[in-house]
């Protein structure tokens, strides 16, 4: 059934709905939309002959609602597969792949290396987006939930660091060292990967009922894999396109 | 989708820590606001021309502007210059300036409603300015204040989940944090509408009661 | 360097955004206020009670409430509406709610005798209204209607929490990609206010318009 | 002897528990000019403003030009009138407040011709032609543009005649029209009424504490007393020589008080 | 002869651009009682009220009791009155309001020891004990418990009256205080006015329009116009043979009116 697909190329463009935050995204200062995950999209979707993406920032908490609600018809932003939201929304082969890592000051004051060290130090605080996957992995590591700190955005959480509100900051590597970049400020540290944290990849998630498009969307993205397009896109961005390669989504859906 | 019972009863402890939240930041406000009020009121009454002005264009200017993003630069902008607040007290701080500036005005006009004749009554009976304004501004200018500034600190409370933005964990925040985790909306959404609400309600008939019982003075 | 030339173009759409949804808005909120308020006056029980849920509805539950439901609750019955269209439907609908309480209060504030000049004269319901009431009343509304409308433009800048493209959404992506907090956010306060003035400046221009002869001037 | 115009037939009138009409019984002859006395809250603002259906009545019947006023035959049975009924029967009677209550935001003119415009349907130069020849009659033609803001009380009140009389009612209510006035400006609104009372053969009903110009100007004098007329006759009769006690003290007290009569 | 209590020396007062008094001047003697009659307008009130410190003067002089109350002299030379000064002068004179302006978050016994209590420091129950006496005198006694909004209107300026006396002024202002009262209720404000004026050797100045309680009561006449005395003299010979053409005109369009004179 490619109804979906012929209602994308009807109109010309797709709703994709995308995080602010670098490298996924970028916004340059023109308001153009640039960054990893928006460009991949951009190039599967001309192959498939829908001719543009259009793409709205979105907070993490609100983009698998948003699907659902049908206010877009992909989310590539950098949602890591977890077997939750395998359940929840359709997702494609991986596409940007990535380790955590925790921003805290110069020095390690906590010696933190693992979410866990995090649950031990009682005092000890973490930030993390709200619904996003480091939220998540501190909690099942056992930090109580009010020393998850939810916040709204990256530089939010770099200024929380800086200030001491939080101990840490966890992001995925690539988003961290792109905060770092910009803040260039020598107090601060990252340890990346964080201990135990497994790597994740992220795909464009569909909403539930949408596989068709879906496995259209899978059959551009071997092809790019393949001719190596794909890796010419993302890696000038940071990421890896055989970490990418090295796993599918049965193995990522699956996994505990 | 369909509406869960069973998943409103698991998430309703977590929606109670953040109704305590929200209550708190309301209370700790509404003080905050009363004081800040009185004082921006005053200030703007001084003779000194200097300081009535300068009181009230900043009044001006955080009556004019949004509390989100005022709520955003107290908590990351301030820092920048060593102010370093906990989130909670950042809100209460945003919260009490920027209703403050409401307040100011209901004190100003629970003030210029007393009629002239009550200060020329005053003046004939030979009072100092200081006794005038004690035994007689003061006590008939308060109490038709009273329902205004509820009205007030009912709408604070409406804005509280405005604080998740600067990472406090009221209702509202506690309410997105649930639905991101189960990646059900509905039901917390409507919770905490459904509470809103209710205390809403509620403070319609607390409102009517001041009015009946403070709004008016009889003269 | 960062181009702040650039990333300034990208807040001035916001203002676009933020000016399009106070203008619809409020389009909105007035004929919802006039409607509700009307209702709320109504001899017919069904349209008094209809208004009154309306805007104890909608003055009850907080705006982010709205929002969140008209922006993610809706589609899921059927109701699919742009960011816009649901940020121009929450913040129009609740502004509205506040503002027909305006609408009744200052019809009410018209005097009996106003009414009964009408009925002595033998105008019908509706002529009266029409021709003596409403004009009176809406002078009286006017600059409470000019608060409503800043208190709408603050109001959207919740709207950048569905990822509607606003001033403050913008100035979020501008510090998102540049690492600075305090220039966009120093900037959008300035916007905000200086549109509140251009609002509080406009409703008091028309207001002395409209208020023409009905000052005492004896000629 | 002509029908009376206007036919009271014992009706009564409460405010919550309070009873402000008793079984109110009077008559008006067409033509005639009443004068209505009686010391403060004893109904002579009620009675006026029920003949205006400002108020309803509780019990009774009220006939003007022998039609049922607040009823409605229908079927030969008689049913509460409707708004439709009530506005036909309004075109009869017209009504001078004591605070004038003339539409701030009109001007002098346009206070005039709005009701024959909108209930009438006049085209708006009649409307005005018929409006100046009445402002002149209450000497205001020369404020013809001027908003009421601008006017004295004494002109607010002249035009607020103008405006009740452009609706060309029989019968025509005053209700203290003076007593809101500074005591310099008193004479002007009297000088119309007596101009009205010479010129035009309307019924006139008139409350006042004037005494000296009710004494002048009334046919007969209805003197009230807790919603009842305790004395009513000639103006001479009444104040020469009233007969009944609660009267003779009402009129001392206002002799008193330093009114002429 | 003594000297004047009052003491007016070309004194002028403008709103805005308006001067409402232009150098006027007058004189009133120690136990004098003073009607201040004339159109609307024409500055009574402000007179009054400029004696009662309630509006500073442009320009001019004014003694109470050979002292000056506008200005103070300080080695020789006359400065502008500070606060002090004036709340000491103001202790010689009290005033009535044409409104009453009694406060109405305090009983009616309150309202007449609050002063007393707070600028002579009396003890409670003496200022009781004068307060009963005084609303003794005005007939307020059995009211001394109620709030001012459960009073009628001639009740509450009888209450004001003893509130102004509380404090034993040498000089009583009273301006237009039966004017916001019914015509009933003029009376009972008038007899207290007659008791005092019989009783105490207070000075009085009253503005009124109640010419005939004027013609009785006052030892001396003074009809302003415009910010100006235009004629002043005995109550008879203002009243019966005015010269002035102007204050002619205003007494005939009063008795026009139906006031007695
Ligand atoms: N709407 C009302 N609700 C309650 N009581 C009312 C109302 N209107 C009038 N009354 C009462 O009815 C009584 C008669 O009032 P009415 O105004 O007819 O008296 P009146 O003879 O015109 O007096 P006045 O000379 O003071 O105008 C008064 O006691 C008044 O308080
Ligand atoms: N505060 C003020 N501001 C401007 N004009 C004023 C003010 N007070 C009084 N006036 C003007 O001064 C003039 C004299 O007023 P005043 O009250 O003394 O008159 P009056 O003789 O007492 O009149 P009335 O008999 O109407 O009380 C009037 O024209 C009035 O409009
Ligand atoms: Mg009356
Ligand atoms: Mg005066």
């Amino acid at each position: 059934d490619d109804s979906k697909l012929e209602q994308l190329k009807a109109q010309g463009f797709a709703r994709v709905a995308i995080a602010n935050e670098p490298p996924y995204t970028a916004v340059a200062a023109d308001g153009k939309v640039s960054g990893a995950a928006p460009d991949v999209a951009r190039e599967i979707f001309k192959r498939l002959g829908v001719g543009d993406i259009v793409a709205s920032i979105s907070e993490y908490g609100a983009m698998i609602p948003g699907l659902q609600a049908g206010r877009f018809d992909v989310v590539t932003a950098g949602l890591f597969m977890k077997p939750e939201r395998c359940a929840a929304v359709a997702y494609s082969e991986p596409v940007l792949c990535d380790a955590e890592a925790m921003l805290v000051k110069k020095g390690n004051p906590k010696g933190f290396k693992s979410y866990e060290d995090v649950a031990k130090d009682t005092s000890a605080t973490i930030g993390a987006p709200g619904g996003g996957t480091e939220e998540k992995l501190a909690l099942n590591a056992g930090v109580p939930r009010e020393r998850v700190i939810v916040v709204p955005d990256g530089q939010s959480g770099l200024k929380m660091v800086q200030d001491g509100r939080i101990d840490a900051y966890s992001l995925p590597v690539l988003s961290i060292n792109d905060l770092m970049k910009k803040a260039n400020d020598p107090n601060l540290e990252v340890i990346a990967p964080v201990q135990g944290a497994p790597v994740y990849c992220d795909g464009a998630a569909f909403k539930k009922g949408d596989e068709a498009l879906r496995d259209a969307y899978d059959v551009e993205l071997a092809k790019m894999k393949k001719s190596g397009e794909f890796a010419k896109i993302i890696e000038p961005y940071g990421f890896s396109a055989a970490a990418a390669m090295s796993t599918t989504r049965d193995k990522l859906c699956s996994a505990k | 989708m369909e509406w869960d019972w069973d998943f409103v009863w698991q998430i309703m402890p977590t929606l109670i820590q953040g109704v305590k939240i929200t209550i708190l930041a309301t209370l700790l406000g509404s003080v905050l606001a009363a004081i800040v009020g009185l004082g921006i009121a005053l200030a703007r009454r001084s003779p000194n021309k200097a300081l009535s002005r300068t009181v009230g264009w900043s009044a001006e200017f955080i009556r004019g502007t949004p509390l989100l993003v005022q709520l955003y630069f107290i908590f990351y902008v301030l820092p920048d210059i060593g102010i370093l607040l906990p989130p909670l007290v950042a809100g209460v701080i945003g919260l009490g300036l920027h209703y403050g500036t409401y307040t100011a005005e209901v004190y100003r006009a629970g003030i210029d409603n007393v009629p002239r004749g009550q200060w020329e009554a005053a003046k004939a009976c030979n009072l100092s300015a200081r006794q005038t304004w004690t035994h007689i501004i003061i006590p008939q200018a308060i109490p038709p204040m009273i329902p205004a500034l509820a009205n007030y600190f009912i709408a604070m409370f409406k804005e509280t989940p405005l604080l998740s933005a600067i990472t406090v964990l009221e209702l509202m925040n506690q309410a997105k944090s649930v639905a991101n985790t189960y990646y059900r909306y509905i039901e917390p959404i409507t919770l905490v509408g459904a509470f809103f609400l209710a205390i809403s309600l509620c403070s319609v008939v607390l409102l009517r009661w001041l009015e009946r019982r403070y709004g008016k003075i009889e003269r | 360097m960062t181009q702040w030339s650039g990333y300034l173009g990208l807040i001035l759409q916001g203002a676009l955004v933020t000016i399009e949804l106070t203008l619809m808005g409020s389009v909105l909120a007035l004929i919802m206020a006039f409607l509700a308020g009307m209702g709320r006056l109504s001899r017919f029980f069904a349209l008094r009670a209809l208004a009154t849920a309306y805007i104890e509805f909608f003055r009850g539950t907080s705006i982010f409430v709205q929002l969140f439901f008209a922006y993610f609750v809706l589609p899921l019955i059927g109701l699919e509406l742009t960011p816009l269209q649901a940020g121009v439907l929450a913040l129009g609908l609740n502004v509205g709610a506040y503002a027909a309480e305006v609408v009744r209060g200052a019809v009410q504030s018209i005097g009996r005798e106003q009414h009964e000049a009408c009925i002595a004269l033998n105008l019908g319901r509706w002529q009266g209204l029409r021709h003596v009431i409403l004009p009176q009343a809406f002078l009286v509304m006017l600059p409470t209607f000019g608060n409503n409308a800043i208190e709408l433009l603050k109001a959207t800048s919740v709207v950048s929490l569905i990822s509607l493209a606003d001033l403050t959404f913008q100035a979020q992506v501008v510090r998102a990609q540049t690492g600075n907090t305090m220039v966009p956010f120093a900037t959008i306060l300035v916007i905000y206010f200086v549109l509140a003035l251009l609002i509080s400046w406009g409703v008091r221009s028309l207001e002395r318009r409209m208020a023409r002869g009905l000052d005492g001037v004896r000629v | 002897m002509s029908a009376p115009i206007i036919k009271v037939d014992a009706i009564s009138k409460s405010f919550g528990a309070f009873k402000v009409l008793d079984g109110l019984s009077m008559q008006v002859m067409p033509r005639e000019k009443l004068a209505l006395i009686g010391p403060s809250g004893s109904g002579k603002t009620t009675i006026l403003r029920i003949l205006m259906t400002l108020e309803r009545i509780d019990g009774g019947h009220i006939q003007i030009e022998g039609e049922q006023l607040y009823h409605m035959e229908r079927n030969g049975q008689l049913l509460p009138a409707d708004e439709r009924h009530l506005a036909r029967m309004r075109q009869k009677i017209g009504m001078v407040f004591q605070l004038f209550n003339l539409f701030p935001h009109k001007s002098v003119i346009d206070n005039v011709t709005l009701a024959p415009m909108l209930t009438k349907g006049m085209p708006r130069a009649a409307a005005e032609k018929r409006a100046m020849e009445l402002l002149d009659m209450v000497g205001m033609a020369d404020k013809a543009k001027a908003m009421p803001a601008q006017l004295s009380g004494g002109q607010k009140q002249r035009v607020a005649i103008a405006r009740a009389l452009a609706l060309q009612p029989k019968i025509m209510l005053f209700d203290e029209v003076t007593s809101a006035l500074d005591p310099e400006l008193v004479e002007e609104v009297l000088n119309v009424l007596w101009r009205l009372c010479a010129e035009t053969d309307m019924t006139m009903l008139l409350v006042t504490h004037e005494m000296g110009f009710a004494h002048d100007f009334a046919d007969r004098v209805l003197f009230f007393d807790r919603g009842k007329i305790v004395e009513e006759g000639k103006p001479d009769e009444i104040f020469r020589n009233p007969k009944q006690e609660r009267t003779q003290g009402f009129l001392k007290k206002i002799i008193a008080a330093g009114h002429r009569v």
